[in-house]
């Protein structure tokens, strides 16, 4: 009845793919309504077609109760439908005011009335607590506040129905914390929400009903609190799936990475990791936790030879590898699942064969005589993509053309296969489904049972504190503290995270 | 994946088609009879043994130039320069070929690595700026264009000859010109740089499709994070694309200096063998077999072109509106595709 | 030679000859602020001297001494027409912008000749009758030194060219336009779910440098040369290029690589007077703009950032 | 009109050529022939001497009643690399004279005219050796010398100026011969001369000639084919501000009268005129009278008015003017002056002033 938003039978193709069968979803106002599937399950599609980004080939759309036809954003605007991207929309040169009022400038005289559209940006967002500032720049400002500026864009707009597509994949702790509070004080102004996000106890913890989509058809609308974060998963995966990640205790030998008072300076020459001591050891997997910005990229970076360090010593099995090329690193053992697979992982014009061998080509049997041997490429390929179960068309289909998580374990494979001694893996599961996530980890459990050294960054705990054996709490680029999974917990870990109390930390 | 190659094929002919079919109704639409037109064009052309000798002697340095764009772009960089290589190229060739004294065997070698290393170093620099400073490799390219004519206009000038407008003719030891070739063809200035140049196509094929070397410049031209990443030296292959597609340039500048002409003369403004390079490589859609065949196509129409004024009446430039529309068409080759593929999905 | 009669000498001629450049890297800023690279320039400009010449040479009996100025804004409008084909290109076809700027400048040339070939039976036009002339501009030009500087000879074209390049300034900068059309070439998607429509920004842009290059060229055509052939223009769009990158895509800042190129090009022919530049061989004078923008671009003017989505063809859906 | 030879001698046979009495063969026999010409880059309506020539060898045609393709005929040449070709198109369509306008065709020339023994060639502005070929040159330095005077005569400054395209062989000849003319009549005018390192750049043309009259220059003689463009823009800027101002620019190469004009005044005194039209007429005759002049060079000098001034601008170019011009062109006809050519040539021909 007082549905803000119906979607009704929405049917969306994509050559050679329907990305929304049929599919439902009917939003109550005042309420927030969580969207779930697996990658690729057609989340994304079905919300752009709400915000008039896409065209459906079929099906009905209501707003508030009336049947509309959402052909461009404008319209979606106008009827005040807001969209918070999973990538952000947000022009990096231009300050948070200018893209804000982007597309609905206030004018005098046909100029753009900065100090009115700056004044009003300010009032909004004090309105809703949303300590964003009107007159920075883009560039300059926290993931976070980005995240906050998109909020705030479709606030200006007027916006009813605020559509949040994976906001949280991107935060710290902190910062997700503080989006639920102001998602619940944008509820309490009689806003409606559909939050998209593979996070299950998020949505246990947020939402009121919750709409699964598997394979781009539409499963079930349920009310969360009947639900728990077991059946969803096995909702939208369609088998059951286990959350507690099974290993046996580490058995941790030999010293593989050791990293002394380490210093670097990211590409500002602003220092960033500030003293850094670190090892790990043959058969335990090492997390590093920590909110984004405290040094874990530039130290990974210092790691793999792709930034320079300042001082400081990085050794492997004993052997200085400071300051080597990327190259000599991964020869001397390092295998690497970079942050960003996109930019760093992949070459996505590269066909998936080719992508297989990036950091082999040049090896035998690759290449002889600077000659290379495709066939045997292809062959170690082939053999790669059954053994981690990525799912392509085949060995010639570009790498740009598979899922997330498919792209992710292409990655994987690659680097393990390899066989480092030591594994880094940062992020690995950032932004897949709990299918490949599960994959993923088990995979970094079996390497570490096979005597690898391991290090895993992430900013999500849930994964620091089932991966890890033992875990480095990285703060404004130092390790602060160093603990253990069975004996910490979320809270704990926060508060390190954050800076506070190292030294009781550090008694326990 | 066998339809997009069908697709490779089918844009290139399609745009080619295209453009003549444009030229055609130029020619109605100014009252000239297209079949004469294209007679003409393909007398001009084809007609007998000279023209088609002149005709292979203009795909040479084409085949070059296209090369040289196409290297430069399958690693990402739009080589606009190879006008100037050209120019530093058959300077280089001709400085060689009328001051050196050496028997042939290393004469005409000699001329020609000249030609390839001065052109390689008038692709060094854009390369260098791009690695070392982040400076846009289109823009310096043009610059070295300018840079490239009024210097060597200069040098030609003052330094190869006595303040007169061209050089003296280079050695006979360091020439390409055929006797063989030119009694074969009546004369025409055909020479053995044809030969060369497909040799070149070959290496070009080569490094781009079979070496780690090719395999690294690509992945640079398509992602210099995960190349860098993957322990490439991006810097130093963006740098080495550059000098490779000015060196190919460069030996285009050879095959006029020591071919063609077999001196250098002081060029009042470009001879757009570059530009037309770049034509011709997209025309090839960047792959080596398919320059050597756009180059013959653009040679055809360039000296076929000089036939149509004296033959059917039509200026020449008739053919540059029609290669222009051909480059057009092959860039927007999304809309030939899409258009394509509609008609497929119908069809079925 | 004081450095007055130096300046008297070199100022209204680096305006005279920066002012068919101003404008042609103006349309360049739009253009490339909205994410589509012109390499065409040198190509619109050509199709707005061809106007230029054959409007002027039909129409100066109608028009008499507004000939020139009626030419001016008749080679604009064919040459943003003309344009057209680029944006179709670059915009809805998805082309590489680059080549088809390049197509541009070939397309322009051979229709320019093919088409006074056709008209004319020659491969150029006749001198057209109805110039640009300079002038002094009143009371201003009395006023000591800078009047003798600035406003005496002077093409109004000149001042119309700096005119422009604070009015684009203007609408880039300050007005709802000019932040939607910055934002295009930033960001398109972003641009696309604020609700803006980013074909059309381009096209819009696309069809102002159209307008501008013909401008630029026709300008050039009725002070300068006075005719149409194939070597009217030669290089002058590569140069206005270079002043829109060297002036980091901002009007002022191309205005004033305009002006600096013309600076150094007056330079070098008045350098006989010039004690340092004497004996300077005339060859370095002459690759000296190409070669300061090179070394401008390594370094000494800090890094010049293009428009982020400069190049990129706007596929919606696509991240 | 398609075909090139080959057709006209089946077409033309039966068209009228009775007019066609200059010829010592038979009228039949005279329609046989045929000539072609090849342009360099500056195409026939280059308003210099490719236009000059294909003018001469219309008129040679009309004289002959021939028609465009059907006798003669022309090529244009694009870029450098199209002489060879064009002259080989020529050839092959059976032309029987074939000339190339300009010294640039030189090498051209030579080489196709090796190959071709049996057709006869001409070339403009430049020397080629062969026995069939024919060299056509002209006095410019002779006609230049003559402007030098005009020039002279006319400045009231005393300062006037020289704009050449490249600083070649070539052009210094133009330079040489006028400076001597003008120091001649008055060794106390100072000669300012500048090379735009161009023909086709009219803004450099412009840029010179500004600075030029800036300095008190009030003649300027060009020899820079379209970089002259700027410079006639130039002095008709500077007429338009300033009617009363006098200053006056010389033409090159052929009659510029018309780039003069500005509103009822005129900025071209006058031009040095090559009468390259002329030669090319008188050479088609003799070849087809079977006295082609192979491996010989004509000069066409001031006394066979090969080159000369044209008097166009009456109120400018003055009775006394002309007067002083033809003393001048009968001493140098008279062997009295002996005109420098080069550099060189012109430092001992001042020293001896
Ligand atoms: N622009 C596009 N062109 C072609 N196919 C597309 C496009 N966008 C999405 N798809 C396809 O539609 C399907 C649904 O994609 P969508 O992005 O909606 O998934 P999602 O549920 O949002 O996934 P994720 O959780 O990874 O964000 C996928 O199979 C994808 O391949
Ligand atoms: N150019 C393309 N052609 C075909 N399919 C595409 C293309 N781009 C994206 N897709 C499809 O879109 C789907 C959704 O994208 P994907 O899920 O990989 O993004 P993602 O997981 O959100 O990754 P990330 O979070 O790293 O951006 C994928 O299944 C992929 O097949
Ligand atoms: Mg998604
Ligand atoms: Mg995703």
């Amino acid at each position: 009845m007082d549905y803000v938003v119906e979607m009704i039978d929405i049917r969306k193709e994509f050559p050679g793919v329907i990305a929304n069968d049929n599919v439902t979803l009917q939003v109550k106002k005042g309420e927030i309504h969580a969207l779930l599937g697996e990658n690729g399950a057609g989340k994304s599609t079905l919300m752009n077609v709400l915000f008039g980004l896409y065209q459906p080939e079929k099906g009905e759309i209501r707003v508030n109760g009336k049947t509309v036809k959402i052909t461009d954003p404008n319209v979606a605007n106008d009827l005040g439908i807001g969209m918070v991207h999973q990538h952000f929309m947000l022009v990096e040169p231009f300050t948070v005011t200018q893209n804000i009022i982007l597309g609905s400038e206030p004018t005098k005289f046909g100029k753009i009335n900065f100090k009115e559209a700056e004044r009003e940006v300010q009032e909004l967002s004090d309105r809703y607590g949303l300590e964003v500032d009107a007159t920075a720049k883009i560039r300059d400002i926290s993931v976070g506040m980005q995240q906050r500026v998109e909020i705030l864009k479709t606030l200006y707009r007027g916006a009813e129905v605020l559509i949040f597509d994976e906001p949280t994949a991107v935060l710290t702790p902190q910062e997700i914390t503080e989006l639920m509070g102001i998602m619940h004080s944008l509820i309490a102004e009689g806003k409606s929400i559909i939050l998209i996000t593979h996070k299950l106890k998020e949505i246990m913890k947020i939402s009121d009903r919750c709409t699964v989509i598997r394979k781009g058809v539409g499963i079930d609308t349920l009310d969360v609190k009947d639900t728990s974060v077991t059946d969803l998963a096995s909702l939208m995966v369609g088998r059951n799936i286990s959350f507690n990640t099974v290993k046996r205790p580490a058995n941790p030998k030999e010293t593989i990475l050791s990293i002394r008072n380490l210093k670097v300076k990211d590409k500002r020459k602003v220092d960033m990791v500030k003293g850094m001591e670190l090892e790990v050891r043959a058969g335990e997997i090492v997390g590093i936790a920590g909110v984004d910005g405290n040094g874990q990229s530039e130290l990974l970076e210092a790691i793999t030879g792709l930034l320079k360090t300042e001082s400081g010593s990085v050794r492997l099995k004993n052997r200085d590898i400071t300051n080597l090329s990327p190259r000599k690193v991964t020869e001397s053992g390092i295998g690497h699942i970079p942050q960003d697979r996109h930019k760093y992982g992949l070459v996505l014009d590269y066909s998936i064969g080719e992508n297989m061998v990036l950091q082999t080509y040049y090896q035998k049997p690759f290449s002889k005589y600077k000659t290379l041997n495709y066939k045997e490429i292809f062959l170690k390929a082939e053999q790669l993509i059954n053994e981690y179960d990525v799912r392509t068309p085949g060995v010639h289909t570009k790498a740009r053309a598979l899922s997330g998580g498919n792209q992710q374990k292409a990655i994987i494979g690659r680097e393990v296969d390899r066989s480092p001694d030591l594994l880094i893996a940062a992020q690995p599961t950032r932004g897949l489904d709990v299918g490949a996530i599960e994959f993923i980890h088990n995979k970094l459990i079996e390497e570490r049972d096979k005597g690898k050294a391991i290090l895993l960054v992430s900013f999500e705990l849930d994964e620091i504190l089932d991966v890890s054996d033992r875990i480095a709490v990285m703060f404004d680029g130092k390790n602060v503290a160093e603990v253990i999974p069975e004996e910490t917990d979320e809270n704990e870990l926060g508060l390190l995270m954050a800076g506070s109390s190292t030294e009781k930390a550090g008694d326990k | 994946m066998n339809a997009n190659r069908l697709f490779n094929i089918l844009v290139p002919v399609i745009s080619v088609l295209i453009g003549l079919l444009a030229g055609a109704f130029m020619m109605l639409g100014f009252g000239y009879n297209p079949i004469t037109g294209y007679t003409a064009l393909w007398n001009g052309a084809f007609g007998d043994l000279y023209y088609f000798g002149e005709t292979i002697r203009q795909v040479t340095p084409y085949i070059f130039t296209g090369l040289a764009v196409a290297f430069a772009f399958r690693s990402g960089l739009l080589n606009i320069g190879a006008e100037g290589q050209v120019i530093v190229g058959w300077l280089a060739a001709v400085w060689v070929g009328t001051t050196v004294e050496a028997p042939m065997v290393i004469h005409l070698p000699l001329a020609i690595i000249a030609a390839a290393v001065a052109g390689a170093f008038w692709g060094f620099i854009p390369g260098i700026l791009k690695a070392s400073r982040g400076v846009h490799e289109v823009i310096v390219t043009i610059m070295l264009n300018y840079t490239a004519l009024y210097s060597a206009n200069a040098i030609v000038r003052n330094v190869l000859s006595d303040n007169e407008d061209k050089t003296p003719d280079v050695a006979a030891t360091a020439s390409l010109a055929s006797e063989w070739f030119q009694n074969l063809t009546y004369f025409s200035r055909m020479h053995y740089g044809i030969f060369i140049a497909l040799f070149a196509a070959v290496i070009m094929w080569f490094i781009i499709e079979r070496t780690s070397m090719g395999y690294e410049l690509k992945s640079v031209g398509y992602n210099e994070y995960a190349s860098k990443y993957a322990g490439m030296n991006v810097k130093w292959n963006i740098i080495l694309s550059m000098i490779i597609s000015g060196a190919f340039a460069g030996l285009a500048g050879a095959m006029e200096g020591l071919g063609t002409f077999g001196y250098m003369s002081v060029q009042s403004g470009f001879n757009n063998l570059g530009f037309d390079g770049i034509a011709v490589a997209l025309l090839g859609a960047n792959t080596a077999f398919g320059v050597v065949l756009a180059a013959f196509l653009f040679g055809a129409l360039k000296v076929g072109a000089l036939n149509m004024p004296t033959e059917a009446g039509v200026p020449t430039e008739l053919v540059d509106v029609i290669i222009a529309l051909i480059i057009f068409c092959v860039a927007s080759s999304y809309i030939i595709r899409w258009i394509l593929l509609r008609f497929k999905k119908e069809g079925k | 030679m004081s450095l007055f009669d130096l300046l008297q000498s070199i100022i209204p001629q680096a305006l005279f000859f920066s002012a068919p450049l101003i404008f042609t890297a103006l349309g360049g800023v739009f253009s490339e602020r909205s994410g589509v690279i012109n390499i065409g320039l040198e190509g619109l400009m050509v199709m707005g001297a061809f106007v230029g010449i054959v409007f002027n040479l039909t129409f100066a009996d109608v028009f008499g001494s507004w000939t020139p100025w009626v030419s001016i804004i008749a080679a604009a409008v064919i040459s943003a027409i003309f344009s057209l084909i680029h944006a179709v290109a670059a915009v809805s076809f998805r082309a590489d912008q680059v080549v088809s700027g390049v197509a541009i400048n070939f397309l322009a040339l051979g229709l320019g000749v093919f088409l006074t070939k056709q008209w004319y039976g020659k491969g150029q036009t006749d001198i057209v009758s109805q110039q640009f002339f300079t002038s002094d501009i009143p009371l201003l030009a009395d006023i000591p030194i800078i009047g003798a500087i600035f406003f005496q000879g002077i093409y109004l074209t000149s001042y119309v060219a700096v005119a422009l390049a604070f009015a684009a300034w203007l609408v880039l900068y300050k007005t709802p336009f000019g932040l939607r059309l910055r934002s295009v070439g930033e960001h398109p998607m972003a641009a696309d779910t604020n609700g803006i429509n980013v074909p059309r920004m381009r096209y819009i842009a696309v069809i102002l440098s159209g307008a501008l290059g013909g401008l630029g060229g026709s300008v050039f055509a009725l002070t300068i040369v006075l005719n149409f052939s194939h070597a009217t223009i030669v290089g002058q769009g590569f140069m206005s290029l270079a002043a829109v990158i060297f002036g980091k895509w901002h009007p002022l800042g191309a205005m004033g690589a305009a002006l600096f190129f013309g600076f150094a090009q007056s330079l070098s022919v008045i350098s006989g007077g010039v004690p340092f530049l004497e004996d300077v061989p005339q060859v370095f004078l002459l690759i000296a703009p190409y070669v300061l923008t090179i070394l401008a671009l390594a370094g000494f003017i800090g890094r010049a950032e293009a428009p982020k989505a400069n190049g990129e063809p706007y596929i919606k859906g696509t991240r | 009109a398609c075909g090139g030879g080959n057709d006209s001698k089946e077409e033309s046979s039966g068209s009228d050529n009775g007019s066609n009495n200059g010829g010592s063969e038979s009228s039949e026999g005279s329609s046989d022939f045929s000539a072609g010409m090849v342009t360099d880059v500056g195409g026939v309506d280059d308003k210099s001497f490719n236009q000059s020539a294909w003018e001469g060898l219309q008129a040679w045609g009309e004289e002959h009643g021939m028609e465009q393709g059907q006798g003669f005929d022309y090529a244009q040449s694009n870029s450098d690399s199209d002489y060879a070709p064009n002259l080989n198109r020529m050839v092959r369509e059976d032309y029987n004279i074939v000339f190339g306008i300009g010294y640039k065709l030189a090498d051209a020339i030579k080489d196709v005219a090796g190959q071709y023994p049996d057709t006869k060639f001409a070339i403009v502005d430049s020397v080629v050796e062969g026995d069939n070929i024919a060299s056509i040159t002209f006095a410019d330095h002779e006609g230049s010398f003559l402007a030098g005077v005009a020039a002279a005569n006319k400045t009231n400054t005393d300062k006037v100026g020289f704009i050449g395209g490249t600083d070649s062989d070539l052009i210094n000849k133009f330079e040489s011969g006028f400076v001597a003319g003008v120091k001649t009549v008055n060794p106390d005018i100072e000669v300012e001369v500048q090379y735009a390192g161009a023909f086709d750049a009219p803004d450099e043309g412009k840029l010179i000639a500004s600075n030029m009259y800036k300095n008190d220059i009030d003649v300027i003689y060009h020899s820079s084919g379209a970089t002259g463009n700027g410079v006639f823009a130039q002095a008709k800027d500077i007429k338009n501000n300033d009617p009363e101002r006098k200053i006056w620019v010389i033409g090159v190469d052929r009659d510029q009268h018309k780039e003069g004009q500005i509103g009822d005044q005129n900025v071209t005194l006058t031009s040095m005129v090559k009468r390259v039209g002329n030669s090319v007429q008188q050479v088609s005759n003799m070849a087809m009278e079977g006295e082609f002049p192979g491996g010989e060079v004509l000069e066409f000098g001031v006394e066979d008015e090969g080159v000369g001034l044209a008097d166009t601008n009456e109120e400018d170019y003055t009775k006394e003017i002309a007067e002083a011009v033809d003393k001048w062109k009968q001493k140098i006809i008279d062997g009295e002056v002996d005109v420098p050519q080069t550099h060189d040539e012109l430092d001992s021909y001042l020293d001896a002033l």
